[in-house]
């Protein structure tokens, strides 16, 4: 019995968070946000040498094998240093075609994603909430209609995307019968765009139909993702909270010698504790137990939604006018917590989903 | 308890009402841009020779001599309010140094200063935070040194918003280095085209630069243009404070706000139907619905108040603690009834009242820390309404 | 415009608080609470001078023809001192006699409330929320089936109750086909029962049927009271919660100058006041706009029972391990506010209500 | 990570579930009342003898002498729980004063009292806080003063639960009345049938006396009988003071009490629907569901650094300040969810549960209070969790 890291993991971690530490720091994400996306471009060229594309590819299709644990690791580090890095996309497109798609699916997209040939995105907004009209209608091979927030899809070669009965499907991107706008959000570190399609082609992955297991399978490992981003985002907020707090000075003290101060950073880290470890828990039991895999989705990124909010404004507050201004850059963190909390399922929603998979609704 | 209007002010707002309606064509609207449009100032004009902004600033000043009536000038805002019309100018030389001026500045500087502020052709901006003086104003160290008859002012102020638009500052500024940290400061007004300043935009959380960071090197002021005693600027800077915190926790605001969540929740749907019909989004908004009442009638408490003549106590040191969070919170359902949709941001397909939930849950953030930050509230409530000891002085270290 | 209290209501409460501070003391609650229900005969007593069964009685039938703003008022001294009189079901009896009984009715029943011949209990909790198979139904002028939680109906001569359908009914509790059983609650100060009927006898108010007008009116009445009795109970745990603050010493100093303690006591003060303003609000709209009164009065109830939560916790918590304890009977107030929270409507139930009543569900 | 049990504990799992079926009849029942009954001994007898409890102790003390294993202790547990049989004594006399004598006693005190205190024989109760002293626990003024080979007590203790029953008190008293706060303080052992000790209940907010006051006159305790040396126990109190914040805020008392939560929602109605049917009870049973799990994998992210004798940090720190609010509130709910008949209590028609939603209501926000109140419990984690400084000492009055 061990719940903790094992080396590997550890090292895995904190390789990913020393990359980022040279190729994604605050100024590269500021150049970013200010519209320089081939810094983003340097950053994921970089992570692609420590295999972050192949993680979750089988051995047998050249990938590492790894499972949600370590992609939920290399999650939390992307957030801890809200990095623009492609990497979500691509796990959810993974994770799709290993669940959905045919052996010979599998063979022919799982080596091109593992070796950079293939670039995916994901559309998945409207098997979780489906607004402005949005949907795709699957007819004879083809996608009708549209979707939101997809997300990377202006830098990917290929999309995995769901029609209206929760069919999954991959399409190329380049093809003509496709518009695609961008969608700007609070999120300047991740970049969403709305696809229309025109009687486009598809792939469909498997035999699945609606509500298929796969797709379950895909929105939980989104959503166990997501809940640990916003972790390693928290854990940065709460870490620059205390260095604040230990160093700014008002009415003669540090203002960290102050209860009010010092109990806002103590009820920080006392909601984050648990939920790291709900977090950790969620991705083992993903790769352990998986039908157990849904539900703690649902906990893990509902909860982590609520800590999230929470910890961002609780930091925010501890840091004063400092922490309002762009001067030392937190709002980048406030905001990629907020912009998580909505994707694939606000809080209520998932909890009325875990409710129903516990047959309590 | 009477919430009526006696008849008086009942037709007190029906001439409002029907001088607004006659001259709405005479109002700028936002392509008017500058905030000296001249459309702009003749807007200000016509509603200061009607009453109807600076109402109780002496003619003699440039004002329009009304006694102080707490119900005409709600009545004035409810029918702007509904009119829809721009109100009279409300920047922090017309909310705050022209209250200080009147109350303090010699008679030369009220003939010099109030007229042209109150008719929008002088604007202010304020110079009291530092980065290293924040909750802890009185620490201020922007320093004034004497030189024959000026002060020569180093330093730097933050905070400072229409810093860019401004032809003036009132600004804090250390006179008396060996005086006691509440005393020694003055209260100094200057030009903003005085050599030696330098504006660097500040920009916040919300992208936009809603505030400034003032850099001062050697800023030669006359000695004449302080406002007060010298070394007295603290007590000064705090009569206008009092006026800027009454400013903000509007619960009329709030309300519209609630109003115009309701509104989106009745629109907008979720997975085919009205977001309203989500009974956990419902809950939220009539939980908040309950607090925005609360809120309000607080606010016809504190008024009562003031129309007696009498302290609001606690009823009144709880507003902008409370008033800041409600906001704050109406901002935060809004993006979570909105879901995806409630992270847009910026000039961008589906957006909703252009991204505006986002900028106020950002820029109420900012209100909630501005202005004396929560926990400072927290403290005043206490040991002001509570009478609970102050933070004890600590042993030398 | 004056959104404060007259002279004579200010008068009107200092008297209640006056007369409570004699006759219904800590002390007289203690024994209440150990079974001497004389006690509470004492206290009626001396509260029938001030004239409280008159005070909602219109001067046409004797009384003192106040309204709703007024009896928030006394039911907030009654909260302060968390006393056992009886006020709350003479209030709503009155109440529903008054919107819903014949002029026969009226003057009949008010006279016999105003001198004291007749004194009400009140059993709706049914018209509200359903439990245990409970409900009463009408035929033929008899009532039959149960309620639960009627309020008072121990040393009440009649009762105002409501059937299934939602008409109101009064009844005379010494009937023999009435079986009462004690409901022993949290709140010790207040006396509950369960009442069943074999085709009891019968008085049906009026000609109303269900979701009756009436009803709605007697129903806000008794949340603006109960919301009132609240606030009276979370003004005294502040109090409380101060004082002791400023007087508990630990570390060398008063706990009320560590911060921590000091925002407990702040944040109870800034709950509370806006709450103040809105139970007024609600009574006083109670009188001068009727069609508001329904809505105020879930609002008022639900707000002041997460406030009266807040509260009734954080002033045990000033209070330390002495808060625990029965030493200084602060219980008393932290159960009775929790008892005020379920009668006549939970919150999620009165905001449900609230909803409905915008037409928002 | 790896959650599996390796086959060995399997195996030892599936031993002490043998163990405990085959001997269920010699259990105790509720119906055996009072702390010594025979057949209360009997079953600790048992236990002791096949290692369900008192496991680690040496056997030279009366215990069963294993090595100290986590994961057995964990399985003992379970598997307890899944028997719904009573576990092995757990006063305080066992939790808390066996530690100390095993660390700190002398050769004769541990051969005296651990024996019988295991064996159900020697029952004790704790003297620490006093009315003036509870979070500041070190003020503490009961006072001994040697008197020839005695220590003359003087003084009051609070909070000493169990001081009926028991035969005999641990308690810190102020030997050194000179010396500085936390020393000057000695750690006593002696009967409660002492003369000069007088019990009085102590009724709290349940209605029941959970805990009582201790009054010391002239209490005549042989110096022979300290634990540790004198002026030194608040040392020693702090060895046992970490075993009692261990105890608090079970997680898997908390999911119990959730399935609880759920299986009431499933079975009460309001309105003809079954509770679980309420989306707004139901949010909020998923919402405490999630931080059930989270505390419970927070549990073995604990568990898994005591096995390998490391510290859990944060992970440990925040156990009481999070446990007990999460059981609090998971008692709020079952409480607003069941309405009215959530304020039901004590021997009365249509309670559910026997009222224990109430009782651990108030009982809970006792624990939050108690052992550390959750200011007490931030200043911890502030302070030692996050390095945070300590509350500056402050200038003489």
């Amino acid at each position: 019995m061990e719940f903790a890291l094992s080396e590997d993991q550890l090292m895995l971690q904190s390789s990913v968070q020393g990359t980022l530490e040279n190729v994604s720091s605050l100024d590269h994400v500021r150049r970013v946000a200010a519209g320089e996306h081939e810094v983003t471009g340097a950053i994921n060229a970089a992570l692609a040498e420590l295999g972050l594309a192949q993680l979750l590819i089988p051995e047998t299709h050249g990938g590492l094998g790894l499972g949600a644990l370590e992609a939920a690791l290399v999650q939390e580090a992307l957030g801890f240093a809200v990095s623009p890095a492609a990497f979500l996309a691509s796990a959810l497109a993974t994770e799709a075609i290993k669940s959905a798609g045919t052996e010979a699916q599998q063979s022919q997209w799982l080596p091109a994603i593992n070796t950079g040939t293939v670039r995916m995105a994901a559309a998945l907004t409207e098997t979780v909430s489906t607004r402005e009209g949005a949907g795709l209608v699957a007819e004879n091979g083809h996608l009708t209609g549209k979707t939101l927030f997809a997300l990377e899809a202006d830098t990917a070669t290929h999309l995995l995307t769901a029609d209206t009965a929760g069919g999954l499907h991959l399409v190329d991107l380049t093809a003509p019968t496709i518009t695609q706008s961008p969608l700007e959000t609070i999120d300047q570190t991740r970049r969403y765009t709305e696809l229309v399609f025109d009687k486009t082609a598809a792939e469909p992955l498997g035999q699945n139909g609606a509500g298929s297991p796969a797709l379950q399978r895909t929105l939980a490992l989104g959503r166990i993702l997501l809940a640990a981003d916003t972790l390693g985002a928290c854990q940065n907020m709460l870490g620059k909270a205390i260095a604040y707090a230990a160093e700014r000075k008002q009415f003669g003290r540090v203002i960290g010698s102050f209860q009010a101060v010092k109990h806002m950073c103590a009820e920080m880290a006392a909601k984050l504790e648990p939920a790291r470890s709900l977090v950790w828990h969620s991705a083992y039991l993903f790769d352990t137990e998986p039908e157990k895999a849904a539900l703690m989705a649902c906990l893990a990124k509902s909860h982590l939604s609520e800590v999230g909010t929470f910890v961002a404004r609780t930091s925010t507050e501890v840091h004063g006018g400092m922490g309002f201004t762009d001067l030392v850059g937190l709002h980048y963190w406030f905001k990629r917590i907020g912009a998580n909390r909505q994707w694939l399922g606000g809080p209520e929603i998932l909890r009325a989903e875990a409710a129903r998979l516990q047959g309590w609704a | 308890m009477d919430l009526a209007l006696s008849p008086e002010f009942e037709t007190f707002r029906a001439e409002v009402a029907a001088l607004l309606t006659a001259n709405a064509d005479k109002a700028p609207t936002s392509a008017d841009r500058g905030m000296k449009h001249p459309k702009r100032l003749a807007w200000q004009k016509f509603l200061i020779e009607h009453g109807l902004t600076a109402r109780t600033i002496p003619t003699e000043y440039g004002g329009y001599g009304a006694a102080p009536d707490i119900l005409q000038s709600r009545i004035i805002a409810e029918e702007f309010a509904k009119s829809g019309l721009p109100r009279g100018l409300a920047g922090q030389g017309i909310s705050m140094l022209v209250p200080t001026l009147l109350e303090l500045g010699t008679d030369q500087q009220k003939a010099d200063w109030i007229a042209p502020t109150l008719r929008g052709e002088t604007i202010w901006c304020q110079g009291y935070s530092e980065p290293g003086s924040g909750s802890d104003l009185a620490s201020l160290t922007t320093r004034g040194e004497i030189d024959g008859e000026d002060y020569v002012i180093n330093g730097q102020k933050i905070w400072t918003s229409t810093a860019k638009q401004a032809d003036m500052i009132f600004c804090l500024v250390r006179t008396e280095p060996d005086a006691k940290k509440h005393h020694g400061i003055s209260y100094l007004i200057f030009s903003m085209d005085t050599p030696g300043i330098e504006i660097r935009p500040l920009v916040d959380m919300t992208g936009a630069a809603n505030f400034n960071e003032v850099f001062f090197t050697d800023v030669r002021v006359p000695r004449s243009q302080i406002v007060g005693e010298p070394g007295k600027g603290w007590q000064v800077a705090n009569a206008t404070l009092t006026h800027e915190r009454g400013m903000l926790g509007d619960p009329n605001a709030a309300e519209a706000r609630l109003l115009a969540i309701a509104e989106l929740m009745k629109t907008e749907t979720l997975n085919g139907a009205p977001l309203i019909d989500n009974p956990l989004l419902r809950d939220r908004l009539i939980r908040l619905q309950a607090e925005v009442y609360a809120m309000q009638a607080n606010g016809l408490r504190v008024m009562t108040a003031r129309l007696k003549k009498e302290s609001a106590g606690l009823a009144g040191l709880i507003v902008k603690l409370q008033g800041c969070e409600l906001n704050h919170e109406l901002a935060r359902l809004a993006i979570d009834a909105l879901g995806e949709l409630g992270v847009l941001y910026g000039e961008t397909p589906y957006i909703k009242d252009n991204g505006s939930w986002q900028w106020r849950y950002m820029y109420d953030l900012g209100l909630i820390i501005g202005g004396g930050t929560a926990q400072i509230q927290k403290n005043i409530i206490a040991e002001r309404g509570l009478a609970l000891p102050r933070e004890p002085r600590l042993a030398k270290a």
